[in-house]
C-alpha cells in the first residue's frame, strides 16, 4: 500500500514535470533547435559519408558511445558465462530434451526453408546499415533470432554442433576488437582515437575509405553480437544434468 | 548424394537468394549485384552447412516453374476457405462440429509433405495439428470439410511431380 | 484514380476478413477451433491488405518487398497455425465437440 | 493543453509507473523483469518522443531527403546502444534467475529473502527498490 | 487524424503492459510482454525511428522473449500463490 | 600538445580490450591469465602517474573522441579530481588483481576462472571510463559496464548467497540506472545536448527549472543507489559481505566510491549549483540522509558479529562522510571528501583483504574467531589494525586528514550539526575497529583455533595488504603533496 | 488516400485490442499465443499501411523483419509449449 501511494506520488511529479516541458514535436523546443542536430541533419552525410543519420552518429560521431555498448554486449556474455557456464568444450553432449518429443516435420522443413532468407536479411541489414534502416547489432540480433529458431527446433545437440563453440569462442569479441582497432588506425593516421576521417594518408580516397571502415565496423558488431547472442542462448539453455556422448 | 548434386542444389540456393537480394537492396547498382551475389554466395555455402540434410534437396526448376500456377490455385482455395470460415462465424448459431480425423497421404519426403499440410492449413475449416511419417491428424470444423483433401492432395503432386503408387 | 479505388477496395477486403478473424477468436470455443479464423482469415487479410498497397504503390521497388512480405505471410501464418495446433494437441488440450460437451479429441 | 499535446509523455510515464510498481509491488522475481523490461521500454520511449518533430521525417537522407524536416536522430542512436544495454541486463538477470531457482526452488521474492542467513534487516528486505 | 492512430497505439501500449503485469501465468505475460514489443516497434515507426524500429522487433520481440521463455521453462511457470 | 593528451582514452580502452582478448589467452595458457590480467592495469597506472602534473589547475585536459568538437563528438574530460580518483582506481585494482590470483582460484575454478578475469578487467575499465568521461550519455554506457561486471562478479562463487545478493543487487541497481536514463532524459529535453561543459552553459539560461530538478533528484536517486546512500543502501550489506575478498574490496573501496563521485560531477560540473534555491534543498535533503548514514552505518557495524558484514556496514557510513563533505559545499568540504574517497578506498580495500586472508588461511569469517589471530597471523593483523586506526581516523593516517578537511569544511559551511555527527561517527567507528584490534591482540584465542601449523598468508596475499596500510599511513603524512592542489580545484569547481 | 488508409489502420489497431482480450483471458497459453500471433499480424499491417501514409518504403525493411521474428517467436514458444511436464492450467 505505502508503495503505491509512493508511486503514485511519482507518477503526479512526474505528470507536473511532463505538464511543463516544452512541447512535443515543436521545432523551437530545445532538442530539435540546438546546433548540435543541425550539424548532424545537415553535414551529417558529407561527413560521415553516411545517408542514415543515425548510423552515422552510431558509429562516427558518437563512436565511443558504441565501443562501450558493445563492450556492455560483451560484458553480459562473460557474466552470463560466469553465472551459468558454457556448454563444454570439445566433447559433444546430449542435450536433455525435457519433452523428448521430436519437432514437428513441417516446422522443422519451413525453418530450414526460411532460414537462409533470415541469414541473408541480416546480412542486407548489416551491409547496407549506412543507407538504410538497420546496422550492426540489428543484423546480429536477426541472426541470433533464426539460431535461436534453429535451436529450438532441431535442439541443442544438433545446433551446437553446427555453430560449435570453436567458431563462435573467437568470433565474440569481434565487435570490440574492430572497434579498438579502427579506433587505433585513426590515430595513426594523425588523427585522435575512433577518426574515421584522416586527411594525411587519405587524400581523395578518404570517402570511399570511410564507408569501408563503418562497413567493417559494422560487421564486427554484427558478428559479436550475433555470437554473443547464439552463446548466451546456448549457455541458458543447457541443462544441468548434461549427458556426456563419447565421440 | 554426389558432390555434383550438392553443387547444383547450393547454385539454385545461390540463385534465389540473389533475386531475394535484389528486392531488397531495390537497385541494380553493379556494386550492389557484386556483394549480392557474393553474400548470396556465402549465405548459400554457409546454410547448407547449417543445415545440412534439413535442406530438402526436392526444389528443383521445375518445381520453381510450377510454383506460380500452384499459388494461384492455392490462393483461390484461400479465398473460398475465407468465404467459408465467415461465414459459420458469422453465422448467429456457429454451425461448427469440429474434430480431429487422421489422413494418411501418399506424398514421399518432408517438402511436399509440408506444403501438402500448409494448403491444408489454409483451405477450408481444415487445421493440421500433427504429421507423423504419412499420417497426418486434421482438425475439421465441419465433417464436410475433408471432402477437399484429395484434389488437394493431388495438386500438390502435381507440383513435385510425384506420381501415386499401389 | 482507378489504382486508388482498386487499392481501397483491397483494402476493405483485407480489413473485413481481419474483423471476421477477430470475431472468430473471441467465439470460438477452444484452441483447434479458434486456429480456424486465425490463420486463414489473417493470411487472407494480410495478404489483400498488401496486395492493396502494391496496387497502390504501383510498379516500384517496394512491389518486390511487398511480394516478399506477402510470401512469408503465406508460408509463416500456416507453419505458425500449425505450431500452435501441435502444441496444443501435445499439451493434452482437449477437442471440443458439439454432441456430448467435451471428449477426447485425440480420436483414439 | 500542453499537457495532453504531450501525450506521449505522458504515456511513457504511465508505463514507467507501471513498471516501478511491477518491480516494487510484484513479488514473482521473473514479473519483477518484465517490469524492468517495460521500465526501460518507456524511457526509451520518452526519449524518442523527445525528438520527434511535428510532420518529421525520418533521418534518412536517401533521394534528397529535405534536412530540415528530419527528426532529431540523437536520441535514436542513444536508444539504440539503450536497448542493447536492457538485452545484456536482462540476460544476465535471467541467468541469475535460473541459478536461484535451482537452488532455491522458488521464484518468489519473500520466500527467497526469508531465511536471511548473513544477518541483516529482516524488515527492509522484500525487496524494495526505492 | 495521426493523433487518433498514435493514441491507439498508446491505448495498445499501456493495455498490454497492464495485462503481462497482471497476468498470473508467467508464460501468458512474457506473451504478452513480446506483443508489447511488437507495438512498441509500430510506436516507433509512428515517431519516426526506422532503426529503433527494426531493432525493437528483432531484440524486444525475439531475443528478449526467447531468453525470458527459456527462463521460464527452466523454472517454473505460475506465481507462487499468497500464503 | 604533447602525445600525454592521448593518455585518458588509453587508459580506459586497453584494460577493456584486454579484457575481450583475455579468453583467447585462457584458452591457451590459463596459467598466464592472472599475470597477463595485470598487464594492461600496469599500463594504465603508468599512463595516469604520467599524467601528473600535465593537468591545468583551472579547467581540465579535454580529449575529444573521434575528433569531432565538443557537442558533436563525445568528449573525454580529466580534470584534477578526476584524474586523482583514477590514479586511485589504477592502484586499488592493481593491488586487488594481484591478490586475488591465489585467493580465488580457491573459490571458483575452471572455465570461470578466466571470466573471472574478464569481468575484473572490465570493471576497471569501465570506472576509469565513467570518471573520465564528459558526456552524460556516456556516463550512463559505463555505468552499465560497471553494473553488469559487478552484478556477475558478486555471483561468480555460484553459492546460494552470493546469487541471492546477486539478484538483490540487480534489482536495485537495474532501476536505478533506467533512473538515470530518465534523468538524462529529462535534462536533454530541457537543454539539447549531453555535453557537460555544455549543459553547465545552457542550464545557466534554461528555462525549465521544474524539469532540470526532477531531473537532479533522479540523479541523485540513481547514483545513489549505486553509491547506497542511506536509504537505498540495501544491497549493499548483502553484496559486499559474500562477494570474494577482492571482489568486495573493488566494490567497497571503489564502486560506490566512483558513483559518489558521479554525484559530485554532476553537482558541481553539469547544475553547478546555485541556480536555484531547489538544488540546494535538494542537497540539503541529501545532507540529511548522509548524516543519517553515518550513524546507522556506525551501529548497525557495531552489531554485527561477521567481520565482512561489519566492513560492509562501515562502508555505508562512510558513504555518510563523503557525501557530507559534498553537501558542505565549501572547498575544504569537497577537498574532504575527495580525500576520504582516498582514505576509504585505501582503507576498506585493505579490511577487505585482510578479511580474504582470514577466510584463505583459516575460513573465519565471524569476528569472535579472529581472538588471538595476533599469534598466527601478526602481518595480517597489524596491516589491518593500521587500516582501522585510518578508518577510526587517529592522527598520522590518511584517514585523519581527510574527517580533518570534512568537519573542517562543515564549520566554514555553517553546519554545526554535522560536525558533531561526523564526530559521533567516528567515535561509533572506534568502538567497531577497536572491538577488533582487542579481539586480535589482547584476547587468547579458543581452544584450537590458532593451531596448526602456523602461518600467515602467502607474501603475494601480504604485499597488496600492506601497501594498501602503508598507504593511508604514506598519505596521512605526506598529505601537503595532494591538498594544495585538490582544495585548488575545487576553489576553481566552486 | 492518406486518410482512409489512416482509417484503415485505426480499424486494425482497433481489431488488435479486441484480439487482446483473448491473449488475457486465455484460457490456455495456447490461446494466448494465437492471440498474441494475431495482434501480431495485425500490427504487421499496420506497419506496412502506416509506411504507406507516411510515405517512406524502408520501413517495408522493418516489415520484413516483423514477419520473420513473428515467425521466430510464435514457432519457438509453441515448441516450448509442447514440451511435457507443464502444469496444467
Amino acid at each position: 500500500m505505502i508503495s503505491l501511494v509512493f508511486i503514485a506520488a511519482l507518477f503526479a511529479l512526474l505528470l507536473y514535470v511532463v505538464a511543463n516541458m516544452p512541447p512535443m514535436g515543436d521545432p523551437d523546443n530545445p532538442t530539435n533547435s540546438s546546433e548540435v542536430i543541425e550539424r548532424y541533419l545537415e553535414k551529417g552525410g558529407e561527413e560521415t559519408h553516411a545517408d542514415n543519420v543515425v548510423t552515422g552518429i552510431i558509429i562516427n560521431y558518437r563512436g565511443y558511445d558504441t565501443m562501450g555498448e558493445v563492450t556492455v554486449i560483451f560484458c553480459a556474455l562473460a557474466a552470463v558465462l560466469a553465472v551459468l557456464g558454457r556448454e563444454r568444450r570439445g566433447r559433444i553432449y546430449a542435450y536433455v530434451d525435457r519433452s523428448r518429443v521430436p519437432s514437428s516435420v513441417i516446422v522443422r522443413t519451413m525453418v530450414a526453408l526460411l532460414v537462409p532468407f533470415i541469414i541473408l536479411f541480416s546480412v542486407y541489414t548489416i551491409l547496407h546499415g549506412e543507407i538504410s534502416p538497420g546496422g550492426g547489432f540489428q543484423g546480429g540480433a536477426i541472426v541470433g533470432g533464426s539460431m535461436i529458431v534453429f535451436t529450438t527446433i532441431f535442439g541443442l545437440l544438433e545446433s551446437s554442433q553446427r555453430i560449435p563453440q570453436r567458431l563462435r569462442f573467437p568470433l565474440e569479441g569481434s565487435a570490440v576488437i574492430t572497434f579498438f582497432a579502427v579506433g587505433a588506425l585513426g590515430l595513426a593516421g594523425g588523427g585522435n582515437f575512433l577518426t574515421f576521417a584522416w586527411p594525411e594518408i587519405a587524400g581523395n580516397l578518404q570517402p570511399s575509405l570511410v564507408v569501408w571502415l563503418t562497413v567493417l565496423v559494422e560487421t564486427g558488431i554484427g558478428l559479436g553480437g550475433a555470437m554473443v547472442l547464439i552463446s548466451i542462448l546456448f549457455s541458458m539453455i543447457r541443462e544441468e544434468e548434461e549427458i556426456a556422448v563419447v565421440p | 548424394m554426389g558432390g555434383g548434386y550438392a553443387f547444383s542444389r547450393r547454385l539454385l540456393l545461390c540463385i534465389i537468394l540473389f533475386a531475394f537480394w535484389i528486392a531488397l537492396t531495390a537497385t541494380l547498382a553493379l556494386y550492389d549485384l557484386v556483394l549480392g551475389a557474393v553474400c548470396s554466395a556465402f549465405v548459400a555455402v554457409l546454410t547448407v552447412a547449417l543445415l545440412g540434410r534439413a535442406l530438402d534437396p526436392r526444389i528443383t526448376p521445375m518445381v520453381l516453374l510450377r510454383l506460380p500456377w500452384f499459388l494461384l490455385r492455392l490462393i483461390w482455395e484461400i479465398i473460398k476457405a475465407n468465404y467459408d470460415v465467415a461465414k459459420i462465424i458469422l453465422h448467429p448459431r456457429l454451425p461448427i462440429d469440429p474434430e480431429i480425423v487422421e489422413y494418411r497421404t501418399y506424398l514421399p519426403g518432408d517438402l511436399p509433405r509440408t506444403v501438402f499440410s500448409d494448403s491444408i492449413t489454409l483451405t477450408p475449416g481444415t487445421v493440421t495439428v500433427e504429421l507423423e511419417e504419412d499420417l497426418l491428424k486434421i482438425h475439421c470444423l465441419c465433417p464436410y470439410h475433408q471432402e477437399g483433401l484429395a484434389g488437394l492432395e493431388r495438386m500438390v503432386a502435381w507440383l513435385f511431380g510425384v506420381k501415386r503408387h499401389g | 484514380m482507378v489504382q486508388d479505388i482498386v487499392a481501397g477496395a483491397f483494402c476493405c477486403v483485407g480489413t473485413f476478413f481481419f474483423l471476421v478473424g477477430t470475431t472468430g477468436l473471441i467465439r470460438m470455443p477452444d484452441v483447434f477451433s479458434r486456429l480456424h479464423p486465425s490463420t486463414k482469415c489473417d493470411t487472407l487479410g494480410a495478404c489483400s491488405l498488401i496486395v492493396g498497397m502494391a496496387v497502390y504503390s504501383g510498379w516500384s521497388w517496394e512491389l518486390l518487398k511487398l511480394i516478399i512480405i506477402a510470401c512469408f505471410v503465406l508460408l509463416s501464418s500456416a507453419t505458425c497455425g500449425h505450431a500452435i495446433g501441435r502444441s496444443a494437441l501435445r499439451g493434452d488440450i482437449k477437442c471440443w465437440r458439439r454432441k456430448n460437451g467435451v471428449e477426447d479429441g485425440h480420436g483414439t | 493543453m500542453r499537457l495532453f499535446h504531450n501525450y506521449h509523455y505522458i504515456a511513457s510515464m504511465l508505463l514507467f509507473c507501471i513498471g516501478l510498481y511491477t518491480v516494487i509491488v510484484r513479488r514473482n522475481i521473473i514479473k519483477k523483469l518484465i517490469g524492468l523490461n517495460i521500465m526501460e521500454t518507456s524511457v526509451f520511449l520518452f526519449l524518442i518522443s523527445l525528438g520527434y518533430l511535428d510532420g518529421g521525417i525520418a533521418p534518412i537522407g536517401i533521394g534528397g531527403a529535405d534536412p530540415s524536416r528530419m527528426v532529431n536522430p540523437l536520441p535514436q542512436a542513444l536508444i539504440l546502444t539503450g536497448i542493447v544495454v536492457a538485452v545484456s541486463v536482462t540476460a544476465l538477470a535471467l541467468a541469475l534467475v535460473i541459478l536461484l531457482y535451482r537452488q532455491y526452488g522458488t521464484l518468489d521474492v519473500d520466500r527467497l529473502f526469508r531465511d536471511e542467513e548473513t544477518g541483516g534487516e529482516e524488515g527492509e528486505e522484500k525487496g524494495e527498490t526505492a | 487524424m495521426g493523433t487518433a492512430l498514435n493514441l491507439t497505439f498508446i491505448v495498445l501500449l499501456v493495455v498490454t503492459a497492464l495485462l503481462a503485469v497482471l497476468a498470473r501465468d508467467l508464460l501468458a505475460a512474457v506473451i504478452i510482454f513480446s506483443a508489447y514489443s511488437l507495438i512498441m516497434a509500430l510506436m516507433w515507426q509512428r515517431l519516426q525511428a526506422p532503426d529503433l524500429a527494426l531493432t525493437e522487433a528483432a531484440v524486444g520481440a525475439g531475443v528478449t522473449t526467447v531468453l525470458f521463455v527459456v527462463a521460464i521453462f527452466k523454472t517454473r511457470r505460475r506465481e507462487e500463490e499468497e500464503e | 600538445m604533447g602525445a600525454y593528451r592521448h593518455f585518458p582514452v588509453f587508459m580506459v580502452t586497453v584494460p577493456l580490450v584486454c579484457a575481450v582478448l583475455l579468453p583467447f589467452l585462457g584458452y591457451l595458457r590459463q596459467k598466464w591469465v592472472p599475470w597477463a590480467a595485470m598487464l594492461p592495469l600496469a599500463f594504465s597506472s603508468v599512463l595516469g602517474l604520467l599524467l601528473i602534473g600535465k593537468i591545468p589547475a583551472e579547467g581540465y585536459l579535454g580529449y575529444e573522441l573521434g575528433g569531432w568538437p565538443p557537442p558533436w563528438g563525445i568528449e573525454l574530460r580529466v580534470d584534477r579530481v578526476g584524474h586523482f580518483l583514477m590514479l586511485i582506481v589504477c592502484g586499488i585494482t592493481l593491488l586487488a588483481l594481484a591478490f586475488s590470483r591465489r585467493y580465488i582460484s580457491r573459490e571458483v575454478s575452471g572455465g570461470r576462472l578466466t571470466a573471472y578475469y574478464v569481468l575484473f578487467l572490465l570493471m576497471s575499465g569501465a570506472m576509469l571510463g565513467f570518471v573520465a568521461t564528459g558526456d552524460v550519455f556516456n556516463l550512463f554506457v559505463f555505468m552499465e559496464i560497471l553494473a553488469l561486471s559487478s552484478y556477475a562478479l558478486v555471483a561468480i562463487t555460484g553459492n546460494r548467497n552470493a546469487v541471492r545478493a546477486a539478484f538483490k543487487y540487480v534489482l536495485m541497481g537495474a532501476p536505478s540506472s533506467i533512473m538515470v536514463l530518465l534523468a538524462i532524459g529529462f535534462i536533454y529535453s530541457a537543454t539539447g545536448t549531453l555535453n557537460m561543459a555544455d549543459l553547465t552553459l545552457r542550464i545557466a539560461d534554461s528555462r525549465y527549472s521544474e524539469v532540470l530538478i526532477v531531473a537532479y533528484i533522479l540523479f541523485v536517486i540513481g547514483f545513489g543507489v549505486k553509491a547506497a546512500l542511506f536509504p537505498l543502501h540495501m544491497w549493499l550489506p548483502d553484496a559486499h559481505s559474500i562477494a570474494p575478498s577482492p571482489i568486495s574490496a573493488l566494490l567497497s573501496g571503489l564502486l560506490v566510491e566512483v558513483s559518489t563521485f558521479a554525484i559530485f560531477r554532476i553537482t558541481f560540473s553539469v547544475f553547478s549549483m546555485g541556480s536555484s534555491g531547489l538544488f540546494a534543498s535538494t542537497l540539503d535533503a541529501v545532507g540529511i540522509f548522509a548524516a543519517a548514514a553515518v550513524l546507522y552505518g556506525g551501529i548497525m557495524a557495531i552489531l554485527q558479529k561477521d567481520l565482512k558484514m561489519m566492513i560492509a556496514y562501515s562502508t555505508v557510513s562512510h558513504i555518510g562522510y563523503i557525501f557530507l563533505g559534498i553537501t558542505a559545499m565549501t572547498a575544504e568540504g569537497l577537498t574532504g571528501a575527495m580525500y576520504h574517497m582516498l582514505d576509504h578506498g585505501l582503507a576498506k580495500a585493505c579490511l577487505f583483504l585482510c578479511a580474504g586472508n582470514f577466510i584463505f588461511v583459516k575460513g573465519y569469517r565471524r569476528i569472535e574467531d579472529l581472538k588471538g589471530a595476533w599469534r598466527q597471523m601478526p602481518w595480517t593483523c597489524f596491516a589491518f589494525a593500521l587500516a582501522s586506526i585510518s578508518v577510526v581516523a587517529i592522527p598520522p593516517t590518511a584517514g585523519f586528514i581527510s574527517k580533518w578537511y570534512l568537519i573542517l569544511g562543515n564549520i566554514k559551511g555553517g553546519n554545526y550539526a554535522y560536525v558533531v555527527v561526523l564526530l559521533v561517527g567516528a567515535i561509533l567507528a572506534a568502538v567497531y575497529c577497536f572491538r577488533i584490534i582487542y579481539y586480535m591482540f589482547f584476547q587468547p584465542g579458543k581452544e584450537g583455533a590458532w593451531e596448526g601449523e602456523s602461518r600467515d598468508a602467502a607474501p603475494s596475499m601480504l604485499a597488496p595488504v600492506w601497501v594498501l596500510s602503508l598507504g593511508t599511513l604514506f598519505f596521512g603524512i605526506l598529505s601537503y603533496l595532494l591538498i594544495p592542489s585538490l582544495l585548488d580545484a575545487m576553489n576553481f569547481l566552486l | 488516400m492518406d486518410d482512409f488508409l489512416t482509417v484503415i489502420a485505426l480499424i486494425i489497431s482497433l481489431n488488435a485490442v479486441v484480439c487482446l482480450y483473448r491473449a488475457a483471458i486465455g484460457p490456455t497459453a495456447q490461446d494466448r499465443l494465437l492471440g498474441v500471433n494475431i495482434v501480431g499480424t495485425k500490427t504487421l499491417v499496420v506497419v506496412i499501411l502506416v509506411t504507406f501514409i507516411q510515405a517512406e518504403g524502408f520501413f517495408l525493411d522493418v516489415a520484413i523483419v516483423y514477419t520473420l521474428l513473428l515467425f521466430v517467436v510464435t514457432v519457438a514458444l509453441s515448441r516450448y509449449l509442447e514440451a511435457e511436464g507443464w502444469e496444467e492450467m
